[in-house]
């Protein structure tokens, strides 16, 4: 065990399989010898070889077709996406392509590609470096979309989602790489020191997709968050002191639905958060999952704490970032039946 | 200064419905003008072989010139039957959409040389990254005739288990890639692809097609970027028919220049082929693939032709061309010519060729009789449960439990 | 008033449109010289010249942010995808420029664009002639998104949609194009004729973006719909013999949220049915913002009637089709409670 | 037939940190080598110009060749004015980053020729379809210094009402067209943009910039088959600075030929173009701009330079090259050489230079402080209800419950 920030634990997966699969290889925008513009693939080059690890052309369709042909020669293909906001240039390549060749050729060929792109919002990255476009991704049929909160799940889940033969995108909350945050954004900057799940072995593991974690169990309410609002909602519990259960889905699609509906069926209330703009966020699957399964055990109206219904607006990062006191206020309101 | 006034120029073509077609202005370079550069030639000393155009095939049928290939006559004929047998196929399955045994039809009509040629020229582990236009590499590739059929009525037997449009075939054992109604999206494929033999030190190149009026997406130039950047082991096609669906090639920028011009802004060798000579289009892949097994990276083939057919079973060219358009054309066609050749030679007889043409008829009577036997669109389809496999490779709990409310 | 399909109703706005307004033009692929492989836009070329209707390069990207210059400049451009499925690769034009250009100029620019494109199954397709991705637009801060059900929503929502100065995402069911559709795929092809809402008056007028339509009244469950469903869910109401309100959204953002919650409030009870897939599709969004507004009203879940999470399968039309049946069937569910 | 064993091939610049930089391989054509065709040339005649270059300040910075431009002295101090003040206040606004005062900031170090001299090249009512890195086009037509600062502060008085990333900017009336994050995706929208021009029978051209490493992306290839297809009257410019962050212009195919050559594919002139110049810039601008107005479509223009400082403040560009390779760039710097070039033919001098500077910085200062006086980043910003506007036209149930839920 050593602790790790999570650019050091994705770092790691990435040489963990580098070493242990020839057919994995690394490719992105500045992902080579400079090692990413948050670094997760620093040194790789260096120490497996120019052709592991290498840097592309500015182009991210072009990106996203090359580890599809690739995967479908038989290689494992690990592609970086520099910011999500990115992604949108390749959005028919994982659509059309990635998410569909299994499917349309009746199994002969596959995408088993990893694609991990930076994440959220909170660094005041203004509009095309804060987004969070997860619901768009979960609605694709064939691809699953992984949003880890930790250095421990990070380094697990990117071995898992790299092991596995579908095409996965996982979404790395930049807010998260350095420490974890908890939304009180005045406060002094914390780093993953000291954090039990900074803990993380130095060798091979995975946590398994689509297996949800319990970040606190509670009676009362039942949180369901990822990725950064994992820290946030513990914030908003405190603040509101209230016995709230805390889920970390860590893996959107696949979705744990037993965690989920288990816990709401003993709590029976539900506040679902997320950064992602609201409207037609994936809050609302959620929101529809929980009312289709759990609807004699709910006591209240579910909720939902989300970026407004606005573009990710530079100055007002922190009117718009659903903070702990926004989630708070919705666990008070939740409890009053 | 004169008042400048700026005028929105919109392309068209020379001919619409009820002009008289013709070509002449093309000036096309007759067979053997073009050179043949050595395989090895730096791209910067052949910038003018995407002007030129490669041809074999002289009008006498004779091949003539620096690109004439050395072929044994069995491979020619071989070439003919992949061919014929494409056109054949072809006819009665456009027939069977007009009697409703399937949801839909297109042809290769006109353009029959360039999968076959291609799948001849290339080795067994190549793959072709193909359009929905090339039925004639699985001619050439011995593809069984009952698949193609059971897929297009996408019954029972249907190889790709209902899932896919009639001719969106999927092939991996014949180095045929699994197609998708998405222009242009599996060009970059085919450059990852390539990559990847590389990556593995292995000797397999793949081929990629793409239409011409598909060369505006850009998908295309990000495919040509990957190619160049990493010297990628491929040969990038463009089937240049002069039209899509209803748009002449002038509205994906052939009236300004050629495509294979493309390749000049990515470093990449570019030829020009006349499309409907199997001879040429033999001679440039096998030079390209060459090439690429040598390191030297991609090459990018214009194979100019023309669709003699309508787009699809939906479409209805008189609409929109003349319709004698396909008999203007001066390349001919590609049967015809390779019959010629195999004749000028003595290698070939019209009365060898009309017991081909009758052979393979059967053969597609008899592979959709047998389709029909297992059944045509709605009269027999794979097992519901197919829908919901393959989504990934393990379904999760959302297929399990919506396969149970369907009641399988 | 003359009786026009949805294709001479749509045909008729856009020549309206042509006359009325020089700033308007149309493009899109095989939109020219042909009219389209649908032949909405025929014969305006011919009428309006050849500059007001033309072709354009098989490059939908180019499509959009052609159209998106255009507008910066001061025009009105009505731009074709020719399928929906085929919007993909313009999805970053879409989101990250047409939908953002107002926001992020502080009001100097805007992009007053439409986008029509034909929609959605029931016609053979296939994977990639048959999808309905609203969801993905909805979840887009700065897009519209409107889904006629008929010639006469269809001429005046399409006339509302150019003149509107937002980005409009227009889908246009194509199951709908010829005639109603009501799911029941074995009879005899209906047309237009004969039905009221293919009145259709010849000259100018608009349907409001954003009022939903309630097509019949109920007391005891509410369906929402939009787009071919409408039809299909009046097919599932006579089905089950339940006195249903049927709500035709006509437009997904903006969305009717009154008509909606006073429906619920009324009848306690809701169906919500759409062709796309189920898992993130808009459906999870209607049922989210159902709950949380009438959520003491309700008398039993909210049920919604998708496509299955599987990509759209050629062979297995009807079995993936959400049919009269499934809404029966869920309308009789509702009714247990 | 020897054994085919293929090879991936990864492109790595010349020189890494500590490597001595040299840019002897590139040998440059010297100035005045390169023809200027006519205006109204035939694209087809002038296929050589991308694989020029376009020279005009000669090393004594004296104007030499065909290109040399008739400029009025006044003319050009106003170009090294609008220059100087962009290195200036780059300098003092890069610092204020670290100050803490905004968030983020990114330089045109080395590049200050291209915005200025082409924003003096065209009328005022064309419009530039900008990257991150034409500021001196916004100094050239003398954008207030003020909202530029208000700007990059996010504060109260953000003319973008605090939406936008710093330097993000949007000036409609000064030729400005909305930045964003994105690379590349504005292309097209300066090839629209023009093509409406054309629609209205107006007389306006746009101009749109993009990067060297950007144009591997698909908008740029749609852009330029659009410009070509409809001859859009438009000029699209490539700054090739070398670098794309950490990866230098071989990852964007810039080792296999040049980007000027991408006009080929697409029938278009190419002018390759040396972008430290000031006097050469103006002239290809002047001559594309020359040619859009008649009618004769678009130029592709490939301005070479160097980008001499880190990428933005995110950046330490001696991570992956050698520090001192702005000092080895043979095309020196465009500021020095316009200087050199006024010096040279008597308009200028060493004490009229140092006045100038000073007097810009005085005007960067002052506006720095009146910025600050409003506030810096996080002190101030624009009404929290602007979060809600402009969403739409007019904001719909959504925008406004949410502003209420926000108390405002
Ligand atoms: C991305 C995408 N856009 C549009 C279409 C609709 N479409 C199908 S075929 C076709 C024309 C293609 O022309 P070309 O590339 O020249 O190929 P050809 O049919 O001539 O072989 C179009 C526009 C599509 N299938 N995919
Ligand atoms: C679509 C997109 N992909 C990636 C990025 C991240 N990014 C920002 S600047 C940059 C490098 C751009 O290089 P170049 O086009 O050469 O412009 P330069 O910075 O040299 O002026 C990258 C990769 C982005 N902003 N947008
Ligand atoms: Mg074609
Ligand atoms: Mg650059």
């Amino acid at each position: 065990m050593t602790v790790m920030n999570m650019i050091q634990a994705l770092n790691s997966a990435l040489d963990v399989m580098l070493e242990r699969d020839p057919d994995t290889l690394i490719f992105g925008e500045d992902a080579g010898y400079f090692g990413g513009v948050f670094r997760v693939t620093d040194g790789l080059q260096k120490k497996h070889g120019l052709k592991r690890c290498f840097d592309t052309p500015i182009a991210e369709g072009g990106i996203i077709a090359t580890a599809i042909g690739m995967g479908a020669y038989g290689l494992r293909p690990i592609a970086e996406i520099q910011f999500v906001d990115y992604i949108l240039p390749a959005f028919d390549q994982l659509v059309s392509e990635a998410a569909r060749l299994r499917y349309r050729s009746g199994g002969e060929f596959h995408a088993p590609i990893t694609v991990r792109a930076p994440y959220g919002g909170g660094i005041f990255g203004g509009q095309t470096h804060s987004q969070s476009p997860e619901a768009i991704f979960a609605h694709v049929t064939g691809l699953k979309t992984v949003i880890p909160s930790n250095p421990h799940d990070a380094k697990g889940l990117l071995i898992a989602s790299i092991e596995d033969n579908d095409p996965v995108i996982f979404l790395e909350p930049k807010r998260l790489y350095n420490g974890p945050f908890d939304g009180r954004h005045g406060e002094k900057l914390k780093t993953w020191a000291g954090d039990p799940l900074a803990e993380v072995p130095e060798g091979y593991y995975t946590v398994p997709l689509g297996k949800a974690s319990v970040v606190r169990e509670g009676a009362d309410v039942t949180i369901l968050a990822y990725g950064t609002m994992v820290h946030v909602a513990r914030a908003g519990i405190e603040d509101s002191g209230i016995d709230a259960e805390l889920i970390d889905l860590r893996s959107i699609v696949p979705l744990d639905i037993e965690t989920i509906t288990a816990s709401v069926a003993k709590t029976g209330r539900c506040v679902i958060v997320h950064e992602a703009s609201r409207f037609g966020g994936f809050g609302g699957e959620l929101s529809a999952l929980v009312q289709e399964r759990c609807f004699w055990a709910l006591k209240s109206p579910i909720e939902r704490v989300a970026g407004w219904d606005t573009p990710y607006p530079h100055a007002f990062e922190w009117d718009y970032f659903p903070g702990p006191g926004r989630i708070a206020a919705a666990l008070a309101r939740v409890m009053e039946n | 200064m004169p008042d400048p006034r700026l005028e929105l120029y919109i392309p068209e073509p020379r001919h619409r419905p009820g002009d008289r077609p013709s070509f002449e202005h093309l000036a096309l370079p007759v067979a053997g003008e073009t050179r043949r550069p050595d395989v090895l030639e730096e791209e910067s000393a052949m910038r003018d072989m995407p002007f030129g155009l490669v041809r074999v095939l002289d009008e006498a049928g004779q091949a003539v010139g620096p690109w004439a290939p050395d072929i044994a006559p069995d491979l020619l004929r071989e070439g003919l039957r992949a061919m014929l047998l494409t056109r054949l196929f072809d006819d009665r399955l456009f027939r069977a959409h007009r009697q409703g045994k399937t949801s839909f039809y297109m042809k290769s009509l006109g353009e029959e040389a360039i999968g076959a040629a291609q799948a001849m020229a290339l080795s067994a582990g190549d793959m072709c990254f193909p359009t929905y236009r090339v039925l004639s590499w699985l001619m050439a590739r011995r593809y069984p005739l009952i698949d193609l059929v059971n897929q297009i009525f996408s019954n029972e037997k249907d190889p790709l288990k209902g899932r896919q449009l009639p001719i969106l075939y999927s092939a991996r054992d014949y180095g045929f890639y699994s197609l998708s109604g998405n222009l242009g999206s599996r060009f970059g494929h085919a450059v990852g692809w390539a990559m990847a033999s590389a990556y593995r030190n292995d000797d397999k190149i793949a081929l990629a097609y793409i239409g011409e009026g598909s060369t505006a997406e850009g998908n295309f130039h990000e495919g040509l970027t990957f190619a160049g950047v990493y010297h990628a082991p491929c040969i990038l096609c463009i089937t240049n028919n002069q039209w899509a669906i209803s748009s002449f090639s002038g509205i994906a920028g052939g009236n300004e220049t050629t495509f294979a011009a493309k390749a000049i802004g990515h470093g990449l060798p570019g030829l020009r082929v006349d499309g409907n000579d199997f001879l040429a289009i033999w001679a440039a892949t096998r030079w390209a693939a060459e090439r690429a097994r040598a390191n030297r990276g991609a090459t990018l083939i214009e194979l100019f032709t023309y669709r003699a057919a309508g787009h699809s079973t939906s479409d209805d060219p008189t609409k929109y061309r003349p319709s004698d358009e396909a008999e203007a054309w001066p390349l001919g066609d590609p049967i015809d010519r390779l019959k010629q050749h195999l004749i000028a030679i003595g290698e070939w007889d019209e009365e060898r060729h009309a017991a081909l043409a009758e052979g393979l008829d059967n053969e597609v009577r008899a592979a959709v009789k047998e389709a029909e036997a297992v059944g045509t669109l709605g009269k027999s389809k794979p097992s519901v449960r197919e829908m919901f496999e393959d989504v990934f490779e393990t379904p999760d709990w959302r297929l399990i439990e919506q396969r149970r409310e369907l009641g399988i």
